[in-house]
């Protein structure tokens, strides 16, 4: 049975469900529970949106504030997860992995390996990412790219409450570390959402929307965004296919490569900074498996080389736009095929 | 607070007493009012106010001079002030605007003016204490007698970035100084539970620095000790850790429920501790300052904020080119 | 008067110079004196691999061990370039990278943007990277990409001695965070290096190899490799242009453009992995630019997505070799131009 | 170890007197014996020596079962012996052979079994307490009695991480007891620089852990400090902190020239420290063991490296095409 709840409630409740199944599943992080030994415990935060809200009374011992100390108990997610349990622990911002990244990319991310195929790594990162909220620099930033480079993590960035919960509980039941990025200006998006418990597998793109002219691919917020270019293009007879990976790693490529098989013409739209970015991987593997099926210049969609700036004037120029996308999606669609 | 000569020893004079509560007066009201302001909706992104514990920012920065550097929190309006930032400018960059400190780009939690000494605010827990550390250095090498303080949170003390810097001073012998300012709680979370309740100066001793408690609400014993403190560093006696034990009045941000807090925690403390009253109470009792100059400084601050709200949201918006200038100094 | 030098010893020529030159250029990191008050304190070690020997006794108070705190010290560089001097911060190998990302990308690389223009951060972190030694997952990484990523950064990586004592000197004078990227394998490298102290601008990519068949663009070590390659072509009447464009951020994509518009093929040869790497980057950029201009599919040849394997037959075959290379060019030039 | 029965008490049965001499001259072997081999050229990568410090690694892994765990660090080959992971294994992994410990993925800084409770070397300085929080945190969730224990250098104290740690394992109550190997130097740099001189076990007081400081040299200093706060941890009274002070007899790493050590440093440890030999004399003077036995086990443990070597040299390299293979689970 299907009701609509919001994305932040979505991951709440994949979050229940999981612990309910799962005795081996924990959660930690900086005020998750909200107030563990304090007078106003009884009605813990639930972390600082209230996104874990309900879960520390409900899950007894399985539900951890921690110190901030992301490089300690970071780590100790992995240690864990390479003894017996799932643990799911919680980077407030992906901002901050910049004080525990050691721990996710040589520790957690290289285990398997360098243990020649002995460890196996089951802990999931859930963070917050992308603009749009005025949090600045240091707060706003979109780092799958970084994520996706390391080999020996997943990485996950679902648009909608339906991918939030199906993809978190594949997360969590998966053997291999996995980084969970929630888009924060998603969380009070709302949409149809099963009750019962289910899992979407990684590296299956959704298919948004069909279309002829012209291939978008997009992820997290901006696919919302695509989708409001795309509707705008409908008008004026340009019809747009939209692509959301879900997943960046693994990635459904054979999905994109389809589309672009069928419109020869394609649009990356992403939020994260353009240099080594996901637009330009998206770009660069479709250009060299499918060169022959391009008729024109595929273009990338992302915010400048520069970080994310505080006034929103600035942001709003900042995140790419429906009018960018749009833009960008004209000039691709008119450009003739090279003779 | 360059205009006003560092004291040599503890004793202050009227005019220091004056510029201290001026400063303490400023960031009480600045705070109050943007506590205000935020419920109107009209300040963008999120604010983290200091209110309550001023008398730790000012009596720290009484000793500094322009040339010395504090690196800051994500709480820092009160050391931005304190540095003698331009409150105008800082209000302007909170509400988003060009007249900013940073014309619009930074926001409250990036507050900086370099030319002031003030290293910047930070949204990173634990990112201000490594950088005093480079300023300890650059001042040991240029010869200088500068010294930098950086100010760290209760939980910002348990950010590996805090203990690796406490020992590269030890090591480096810096002219650094280490605040903690334990408010009681890092979000919604206790020392008693995040620090198992030790205080945080003991982990002064580890690193063979000392390490002291302090009332963060009485500006005169925080005061004395960052003298000392500060008078060490100097000469040369290298870095020390000063834990001040205070409060704030408002939640972690605005916006914040505070469901972890007790009922009446903050009006128990108000009521008893507030360190805008105890500081005027004993220099007026002792003679030193009379009412009258101190509710001259209040009228001041009153019509300066004032302006600087009114100012602030008369200012001009950045223009959208703008997102991508200053991400380097050549390119 | 240039002579014959190593690498490492134009590194080592380049510190001592700039250090001559200015005296508020100070260095730091584990080891790089190399036994600061211990006996052997006279024949002080310069660094676990003597880069820096001799500079210790050379330059009384500006060349500073470290404890093992990377955090604290690349954080001490920031804070000391922002006020006044111009620290050169060691970081040991690339990898270590994790336990101090924060202080590179959300501090070092963001004051000036954040600070609305008022700081200043010129400060270099020299370090290792790159395989061939047989020092595993953890210590034989290339990074370049996810530095390339970061607004606020500048990315340096010579493949030369000429180039790493000029360019070091640049990055030494440069006024913005630079990351200088020595490729291990290259130190002991010999070529002509000019005594006197040059500086190499940024952004000026430079032409290994002219030829009009095929553009390879290669970096670090990868230049030497393809250099091999493009010899064993040569027989085949196969002729390759190689750009090598030294630094990444900036990056002289006028140069590549350049190139790939007089030969219209295009491999890029990168050592780093290929989710949104530097050769998915270069791929992306040309492709967008110069969609026109290709003749083929363009190629990308680097490591497979894994981490860097211990046994010397596993690193060999991680790392591109000249034949995977001169097979990957052989592709491009003999693909047909799409009708 | 988990043949033999931890004892509650710090006595030890002749048995375990044999298997702990077994443990260290095995490790003692292993190393000499690399020492020898890395000269000729033939083993790749480069590796550190334990040899000297094996009474720290055989002092604290005799209390432990294999379904306890030890994260451990570059200089791992000791910690790996001591947990019982199979001695050929390791020397085929060093040489980079299919039939190593880590199928020749890892080599000598990555060697692991997690079925032996060994979470493997490490070759980020400070990279193993955080995991053993972890492994504590398994323990607590599972209600079971197991504990974990990290190694971590001189040097690596100074990491966040493992400063980190200790305060995360206070707040958390694990069972963890973290074990700081002070050998002299950081590589080339001594802690008397590095960390001022201050003793590391007095870092404990700051977090609310108890700190202790022991003769690495000595076996039974070693195993008794390490039997309590194991004791401790499995009953539920948290971690520890235990500083070894030691020496390593050969380089940093193979090929290290050592210019930074006084002449005759290590050959007068060896003479009037040597773990190896202070325990000979002590357990045979205490006649609880005779020479016989000892020599016994010296034969056996040369014949198992002699073996371990000629196994080693002889496997069979990888296939290139197991480059990518176990990256993942599934992917
Ligand atoms: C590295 C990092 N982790 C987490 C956060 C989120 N965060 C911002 S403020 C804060 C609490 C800080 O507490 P404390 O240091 O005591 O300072 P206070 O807010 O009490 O002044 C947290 C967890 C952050 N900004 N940076
Ligand atoms: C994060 C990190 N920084 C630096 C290094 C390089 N490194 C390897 S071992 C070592 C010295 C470690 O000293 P200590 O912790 O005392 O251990 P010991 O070698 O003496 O056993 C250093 C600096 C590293 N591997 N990881
Ligand atoms: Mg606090
Ligand atoms: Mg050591």
């Amino acid at each position: 049975m299907a009701r609509r709840i919001t994305y932040q409630q979505a991951i709440n409740e994949a979050l229940a469900q999981e612990m309910e199944r799962d005795e081996t599943v924990v959660i930690m992080g900086e005020d998750i529970a909200g107030g563990m030994t304090t007078a106003g415990e009884d009605d813990a935060w639930g972390g600082v949106l209230g996104v874990t809200k309900g879960l520390y009374h409900r899950f007894p011992g399985r539900v951890l504030d921690t110190p901030i100390s992301e490089s300690a108990y970071v780590g100790a997610a992995a240690g864990a997860a390479a003894s017996g349990l799932r643990p799911v622990a919680e980077l407030m911002f992906v901002d901050f992995m910049g004080v525990c990244f050691d721990q996710i990319f040589n520790q957690a991310a290289k285990f398997r390996y360098m243990f020649g195929g002995k460890a196996k790594t089951p802990m999931v990162i859930r963070t917050m990412w992308g603009a749009g909220i005025r949090a600045a620099s240091q707060h706003s930033q979109s780092l799958h790219p970084i994520f996706t480079h390391v080999p020996g993590l997943k990485v996950v960035a679902p648009s909608t409450p339906y991918d939030a919960k199906g993809l978190l509980i594949q997360s969590i039941r998966d053997d291999d570390p996995v980084i969970f990025l929630e888009h924060k200006m998603l969380y009070a998006t709302e949409g149809d959402v099963p009750e019962e418990a289910y899992a979407i597998p990684f590296a299956e793109a959704n298919f948004v929307r069909e279309g002829d002219d012209v291939t978008i691919v997009a992820l997290g917020r901006m696919v919302l965004l695509a989708q409001q270019a795309a509707a705008e293009l409908d008008g004026e007879g340009i019809s747009c296919e939209i692509v959301d990976p879900r997943t960046t790693s693994p990635l459904d490529l054979d999905s994109i490569l389809e589309s672009v098989e069928n419109t020869g013409r394609l649009v990356v739209v992403d939020e994260a900074n353009p240099r080594c970015g996901f637009a330009a991987d998206i770009v660069a593997q479709v250009t060299q498996e499918a060169f022959g099926n391009l008729k024109a210049a595929p273009r990338m969609v992302t915010p400048p080389h520069s970080p994310v700036p505080f006034a929103p004037v600035l942001e709003d120029a900042y995140v790419p736009s429906p009018d960018v996308i749009a833009a960008a999606v004209r000039e691709v669609a008119g450009a003739a095929a090279p003779a | 607070m360059s205009a006003v000569a560092p004291p040599v020893s503890g004793e202050l004079t009227k005019d220091q007493l004056l510029e201290a509560y001026r400063v303490m007066r400023t960031i009480r009201e600045f705070e109050e009012r943007l506590h205000t302001e935020f419920a109107t909706g009209e300040i963008p992104g999120f604010v983290h106010l200091y209110a309550g514990e001023e008398a730790i920012a000012a009596g720290v920065c009484t000793h500094l001079r322009s040339d010395d550097y504090v690196a800051s929190t994500h709480r820092g309006h009160g050391h931005s002030i304190a540095k003698g930032c331009d409150v105008a400018a800082m209000m302007a960059e909170i509400y988003g605007k060009r007249e900013g400190i940073c014309h619009g780009k930074g926001g409250s939690m990036h507050i900086a003016d370099l030319s002031k000494g003030m290293l910047g605010a930070n949204g990173i827990v634990g990112g201000g204490p490594p950088l005093v550390c480079g300023v300890g250095l650059t001042a040991k090498v240029r010869g200088s007698d500068q010294v930098a303080v950086s100010f760290t949170g209760d939980g910002g003390s348990n950010q590996g970035t805090f203990l690796e810097s406490l020992n590269l001073a030890a090591a480096w012998h810096l002219p650094v100084i280490f605040v903690v300012e334990n408010n009681g709680y890092a979000e919604s979370t206790p020392p008693t539970y995040h620090q198992s309740g030790v205080d945080v100066a003991k982990r002064a001793d580890g690193f063979g620095l000392p390490g002291i408690v302090v009332d963060g609400f009485d500006f005169f014993a925080v005061h004395e000790a960052a003298g000392e403190a500060i008078q060490r560093a100097r000469s040369g006696g290298g870095a020390t850790l000063i834990e001040c034990k205070g409060m704030r009045y408002f939640g972690h941000f605005e916006g914040d429920q505070q469901t972890y807090r007790g009922a009446g925690e903050v009006e128990e403390i108000r009521r008893t501790r507030d360190c805008l009253a105890a500081f005027s109470r004993r220099v007026t009792e002792a003679g030193m300052v009379d009412d009258d100059d101190l509710s001259a400084i209040d009228q001041s601050v009153t019509e300066l904020i004032d302006r600087a709200v009114a100012d602030a949201k008369a200012g001009t918006d950045p223009t959208p080119d703008e997102v991508q200038t200053d991400v380097y100094v050549s390119y």
